[in-house]
């Protein structure tokens, strides 16, 4: 609770004119109609329409190999070049052609943040927490060295890696470490759509707990938008207020994250409940809160 | 740190081993080395002259002693055929051989790091797979007919647009600096071409391998294009590959530029080497042959250390390279 | 051993001693640190641990609690720095002693990731024969007459007990398969040559959801008909451990924090470490 | 095709007919290996150079256009005619009977190197991922220094006391490929020895060496091995060019690419196009043997090639419906 109002407290004072995109006039975040992507052949997306509001956090649920990482690779422009893109896709009132890279590349980091499954592959290497986490400052604004650092430090001290881990490498730090860099990394522009690409599958039940606490309160202190792609529906509850069901390519199903997960209509979103339930824990809580 | 020391007492280690196995080469010949050298005619007082003004009448063990403690004083011996000394007799042909290399190094990496680049960068799916063609059949051209087409289309006197010297050094040498430059052009264009093809195919490889990796997409996501992040992040992340290979190529070229030294007839070092060992002029080929060699092991030296200068993680890895500890992901991190 | 049979079958079990089978493997006194010289890393303080003949032993923890290094040390995948390790009272000494190998040939390990432990160039039904032919070559008995149909119809068995069809995987290769799939093909794999005591290292961290409740099922039917084999089950997902386990040993920072049957210590968790860790899956 | 070999081994152990387990039959794997290599262009251009090669090799052996020892003393350096259609040589000999049976010498030496290379190459990566640490850290450091040594250097070397011949090509190759082969083996074979399945194995008994170059994890190395080995071939021949043209490879007297291409030198001056041929020889067979490897790479790999993985599926169905029939 504590850290959360810090953040509030910091993000007010920190938010300014130039760090805060222009662009996002409508209530209307992300707006995706009838995108289908094939790739050698295979259909990996199949008429998807989705919207994503101002300040809403969705869920995006799906066995694997549903098509749910596609989904945000055809959002984000990351798709392997030999995809073939059909649909429309309209972020922040531009509206996006497929394999326009300089168009997402512009929105990409500052007005989408992507939080990735595995920190470890993807923070680069040989560069410094503190150079990572100023990237996408680099990239888009024009800052100085000296704000540069001061902006990252803030961030670092919100996702609560202490100031001395600022010069360290990734192979460094443990995972936990490595996801609270990478969450300071999408979020050191204040995007107004954060993406999450199954953040903690990499990390264990404790630390997976802090890390998906702190994402949402960060995104929620920033009054940003998320999409948070999940097999966990424990972690789905906690985190999403609304919810897509992903399968084979197509969305499914979508609702209200608590109602569709006491009543899924789906078959095929049922069966996933119905697995999920089978592996929760099940206890009576009033034993330890105590 | 532990590496570079490690990597210095073998480097040492290595060095003495190339010594002892250039000295034995040259002892087990069958026959006498002193009668071999004096030629056919000799008479045996001849012989044995040369036999100890070479010190080949002492005891193995001595001669190596002898040679070793001269070459640690820069006092590599006389040519017997020449009769000047070796350490003069290197150093003229290297400001030859040196130039072709370094510049041949330069034209390939030149020519091979962006054409790589581009063999993946490129939009069209045909320009990627012209230049995949370019990077296969250019590494399969033998340096020697190379550098013959070459003269056949840019060779003075013989080429279609006869404009550049295919033959020979200028007497000068490098105190006519035009000339001498003029005449390394061909040659260099031959074995950087050959060598950058090398170049190219690892590049596209390296690039290649990087284009799905999660760490160009994180460049991507923080608002990289993908030219962009494959050239900041990709290309970044595969130079210590690149540079190892690099370093390879470069000891692969050397043959070809001891070819095109013959075939641009060039007194360059491999000129003087095959002179000296077609004339058994032992003495000079020990000490060349094992100069030539050590370069190449300081330069194997140089390649390794930048390899691990560039890649950050490498430091934690070799400290139990090899070890059963490494070899398990232990649940400790 | 029948009640306990009926036992699993119902998913509730008592606690670890009623099920009073012999000790199988006991590790007294492990020590064991990671690391160079400058940077030491304490992965186990003093562990001390038991598997008991047909019990299924669960081992908790966070990532660096030491839980994979306890039992890859128990199983003889790596050697402590302190303590020992006995199969059945037999001291296990080094990799080339009677009693490893007795354990080699007695135990079947499932690995956390079906994708790296299965071997991406074999199909199925080779991945499991191997470890029957080097299970036969290693007990130095070949397969007598018939060889070939003896394995096939091993591994045909094992394919059936994780519930999967013979014909249809016995020639499958793991890129074509799921994550439940190839978990439960590396299970008939560990399964084939009928061991003892089985080890499963995370079965289910790299595999999704409608995956986990396969290879759940899976384990619960071998449980139920190999009712006297012995299993450590290593996670860090109690929603599995409760259904599957009957004791469970918490791991903390290289001590064991708690041991207890599974009901009671879920139920009624001693240590604040354990109360996080329950905290943490029951949200 | 080192797979392929391996699992002709395994399924004799396994027991007789090779049908148990979804084993599939090594001459139906090779049959769709060939045929997928077949359907790339590049696999059909590699294969249909390969063919050439060896055919023209086989046929060399007992027909050329002219003896090889047949000098046509009044046509020396002759320009192309009908009766000599590459020309001749100083002493009158036709350089196409010559070129023809160059291609045996080129088969010889390319076939040697990649078994020199193979065997060195291994061997050094066998030490490089051995248990003992301090064995494996110092052949890590041998391998890095040595690797720098040219093989003109070591053909050289070898050749001062024995003088010019094929084996001093093969041995300086073989050496120089070995050693970088071994490096470039290295990093999957320490994934190899480190993975999972190894060590699935090892659980099951066996010793880690062993365990990385036994078909437990070749299948693994194999891919890496074939593109090696071709590059080795490749390289071979022009290093053999280059060394015979420097004298210190194939003697004279023996018929060689490289032997051709001296000669061509030479012809330059009578007749320039003749040199055309002979280097595009070499530069159409090297590039042949380089898409070699990488065609074998992606047919050879049940990873890479569906058509092996249905093949084997589809063994695996029809085992059990005769073993039903029975």
């Amino acid at each position: 609770m504590n850290r959360t109002d810090m953040a509030q407290d910091a993000m007010t004072q920190d938010v300014d004119a130039a760090t805060r995109p222009q662009l996002a006039t409508s209530g209307e975040i992300l707006h995706v109609r009838d995108l289908s992507v094939q790739i050698a052949d295979k259909t990996v997306l199949n008429d998807v329409t989705l919207d994503i509001g101002a300040n809403e956090r969705v869920g995006l649920i799906g066995a694997s190999g549903s098509g749910k990482s596609m989904l945000v690779k055809a959002i984000t422009g990351l798709l392997p070049r030999a995809a073939r893109v059909d649909g429309d896709i309209t972020m922040g009132g531009t509206q996006l052609q497929a394999g326009d890279d300089a168009a997402f590349a512009a929105l990409r980091g500052r007005y989408v943040g992507l939080v990735f499954q595995n920190p470890g592959a993807a923070l680069n290497p040989v560069l410094s927490v503190e150079q990572q986490v100023g990237l996408p400052l680099r990239l888009h604004y024009d800052l100085d060295a000296g704000e540069r650092r001061d902006r990252v430090m803030t961030m670092l001290e919100r996702v609560g890696l202490p100031a001395s881990l600022a010069g360290s490498y990734p192979h460094e730090l443990s995972g936990g470490q490595q996801q609270r860099a990478g969450i300071a990394t999408a979020l050191i522009t204040s995007p107004r759509l954060i993406i999450a690409d199954e953040p903690t599958t990499a990390l264990d039940a404790i630390v997976q707990r802090s890390i998906i606490d702190l994402l949402v309160s960060l995104v929620e202190s920033a009054g940003a938008s998320m999409l948070f792609i999940t097999h966990d529906f424990a972690v789905l509850s906690r985190a999403t207020t609304r919810c897509m069901v992903i399968d084979r390519g197509r969305i499914i199903e979508t609702g209200d994250t608590t109602a569709l997960l006491r009543d899924p209509r789906e078959p095929q979103t049922r069966s996933l409940v119905n697995a999920a339930k089978t592996l929760t824990l099940n206890v009576n809580p009033e034993h330890h809160h105590a | 740190m532990r590496y570079l020391i490690r990597r210095l007492i073998w480097f040492a280690v290595a060095l003495l081993g190339l010594s002892l196995l250039v000295f034995a080469a040259l002892r087990i010949l069958p026959g006498d080395v002193a009668s071999v050298m004096a030629g056919t005619n000799a008479t045996p007082a001849r012989i044995a002259a040369i036999r100890s003004r070479m010190g080949l009448d002492r005891s193995y063990p001595q001669q190596y002693a002898d040679w070793l403690g001269g070459l640690l004083h820069g006092n590599m011996g006389v040519s017997a055929i020449s009769g000047r000394t070796v350490a003069s007799q290197i150093g003229a042909h290297a400001a030859v051989t040196l130039p072709l290399i370094v510049l041949s190094l330069l034209v390939a990496l030149g020519v091979g790091i962006p054409m790589g680049c581009q063999a993946v960068l490129a939009g069209s799916p045909r320009v990627r797979s012209v230049l995949h063609t370019i990077a296969i059949v250019g590494g399969a051209v033998p340096a020697l007919w190379g550098g013959l087409l070459l003269i056949m289309l840019f060779g003075r006197g013989v080429g279609l647009i006869g404009i550049l010297p295919s033959q020979g050094f200028p007497d000068a040498g490098w105190h006519a600096p035009r000339a001498a430059l003029i005449s390394l052009i061909l040659p260099t264009i031959t074995t950087g071409l050959v060598a950058g093809a090398g170049i190219m195919r690892y590049t596209r490889a390296c690039l290649i391998s990087m284009e799905d990796s999660d760490a160009v997409a994180m460049a991507m996501a923080c608002g990289m294009t993908r030219r962009q992040a494959m050239l900041r992040v990709g290309l970044r992340l595969s130079a210590a590959q690149l540079v190892s290979v690099a370093g390879l190529t470069f000891a692969q070229m050397i043959t070809g530029v001891m070819v095109v030294e013959s075939l641009f007839n060039l007194p360059g070092l491999g000129a003087m080497l095959i002179n000296d060992v077609g004339n058994r002029d032992l003495i000079a080929v020990q000490s060349e042959l094992f100069l030539l060699a050590a370069f190449f092991l300081l330069l194997g030296l140089l390649v390794d250390l930048m390899h691990h200068a560039l890649d950050p993680r490498l430091g934690e890895q070799t400290q139990h390279a090899g070890g059963e500890g490494s070899t398990h992901d232990l649940g400790i991190r | 051993m029948r009640e306990t049979n009926e036992q699993t079958a119902t998913r509730k079990r008592g606690p670890a001693e009623a099920s009073g089978g012999t000790v199988l493997l006991a590790a007294r006194g492990i020590c064991k640190s990671f690391g160079t010289r400058a940077h030491r890393v304490q992965a186990l303080r003093d562990v001390d641990m038991d598997v008991r003949e047909g019990e299924c032993v669960a081992v908790i923890g966070g990532s660096g609690s030491g839980k994979t290094t306890l039992t890859r040390i128990m199983f003889g995948l790596d050697t402590a720095d302190a303590g020992t390790v006995r199969y059945r009272g037999g001291l296990l000494a080094g990799p080339r002693s009677a009693v490893m190998r007795q354990l080699r040939l007695e135990s079947g390990i499932v690995f956390q990731n079906p994708f790296t432990s299965l071997d991406p160039r074999w199909s199925a039904g080779r991945s499991i024969a191997e470890g029957l032919v080097v299970h036969a070559a290693r007990s130095g008995r070949r397969h007598s007459a018939g060889g070939g149909e003896a394995i096939d119809a091993a591994v045909r068995g094992a394919l059936a007990m994780v519930g999967l069809d013979p014909d249809e995987f016995i020639g499958r290769y793991p890129v074509d398969m799921s994550g439940g799939q190839a978990q439960r093909v590396a299970i008939a794999r560990a399964m084939v040559a009928q061991p003892r005591i089985m080890l499963a290292d995370e079965p289910m961290s790299a595999v999704d959801v409608s995956g986990r409740v396969q290879i759940l099922d899976a384990l619960t039917e071998i449980r139920r008909r190999q009712p006297h084999m012995a299993m450590v089950i290593v996670s860090h997902d109690l929603g599995v451990v409760q259904q599957l386990a009957d004791r469970i040993v918490v791991l903390h920072d290289g001590r064991i924090e708690e041991t207890g049957a599974t009901g009671d210590l879920l139920a009624n968790p001693q240590s604040a470490y354990t109360k996080q860790l329950i905290a943490a899956a029951a949200w | 095709m080192t797979s392929v070999s391996d699992d002709g081994k395994r399924s004799k152990r396994f027991g007789r007919g090779g049908h148990t387990t979804g084993n599939v039959p090594l001459r139906m794997r090779f049959g769709v290996i060939i045929r997928s290599m077949w359907h790339q262009s590049v696999g059909r251009f590699a294969l249909i150079v390969m063919a050439c090669w060896i055919a023209v090799s086989l046929l060399s052996l007992f027909w050329t256009p002219y003896p090889l020892l047949y000098t046509d003393g009044g046509h020396a350096w002759a320009a192309p005619s009908a009766a000599h259609p590459l020309g001749t040589d100083g002493v009158g000999a036709d350089v196409l009977s010559w070129l023809m049976a160059g291609s045996r010498t080129n088969l010889v030496i390319a076939l040697l190197t990649m078994l020199v290379s193979a065997v060195i190459g291994l061997a050094c990566t066998a030490v490089m991922i051995s248990g003992r640490r301090a064995l494996a850290s110092a052949g890590v450091v041998v391998v890095d220094a040595l690797i720098a040594i040219p093989t003109v250097l070591l053909a050289l070397l070898f050749a001062v006391p024995f003088g010019t011949s094929i084996s001093v090509i093969v041995a300086a190759c073989g050496m120089t490929y070995g050693l970088n082969m071994a490096r470039i083996v290295k990093p999957s074979a320490s994934l190899a020895a480190r993975s999972a399945y190894v060590e699935a194995a090892r659980a099951m008994g066996g010793e880690r060496v062993a365990r990385v170059f036994s078909p437990i994890s070749c299948p693994r190395l194999s891919p890496v091995l074939a593109v090696q080995l071709s590059m080795s071939a490749g390289t071979s021949i022009l290093a053999e060019a280059g060394l015979t043209y420097l004298g210190v490879g194939v003697p004279s007297g023996v018929p060689s690419w490289g032997h051709t291409l001296t000669t061509s030198v030479r012809l330059i001056s009578v007749y320039p196009l003749t040199v055309l041929w002979p280097g595009l020889t070499v530069t159409l067979v090297v590039t042949a043997l380089y898409l070699l490897g990488d065609t074998i790479r992606d047919c050879a790999d049940p990873l890479a090639n569906v058509e092996l993985r249905k093949l084997a599926a589809a063994v695996g169905r029809q085992t059990h419906n005769t073993g039903a029939d029975a």
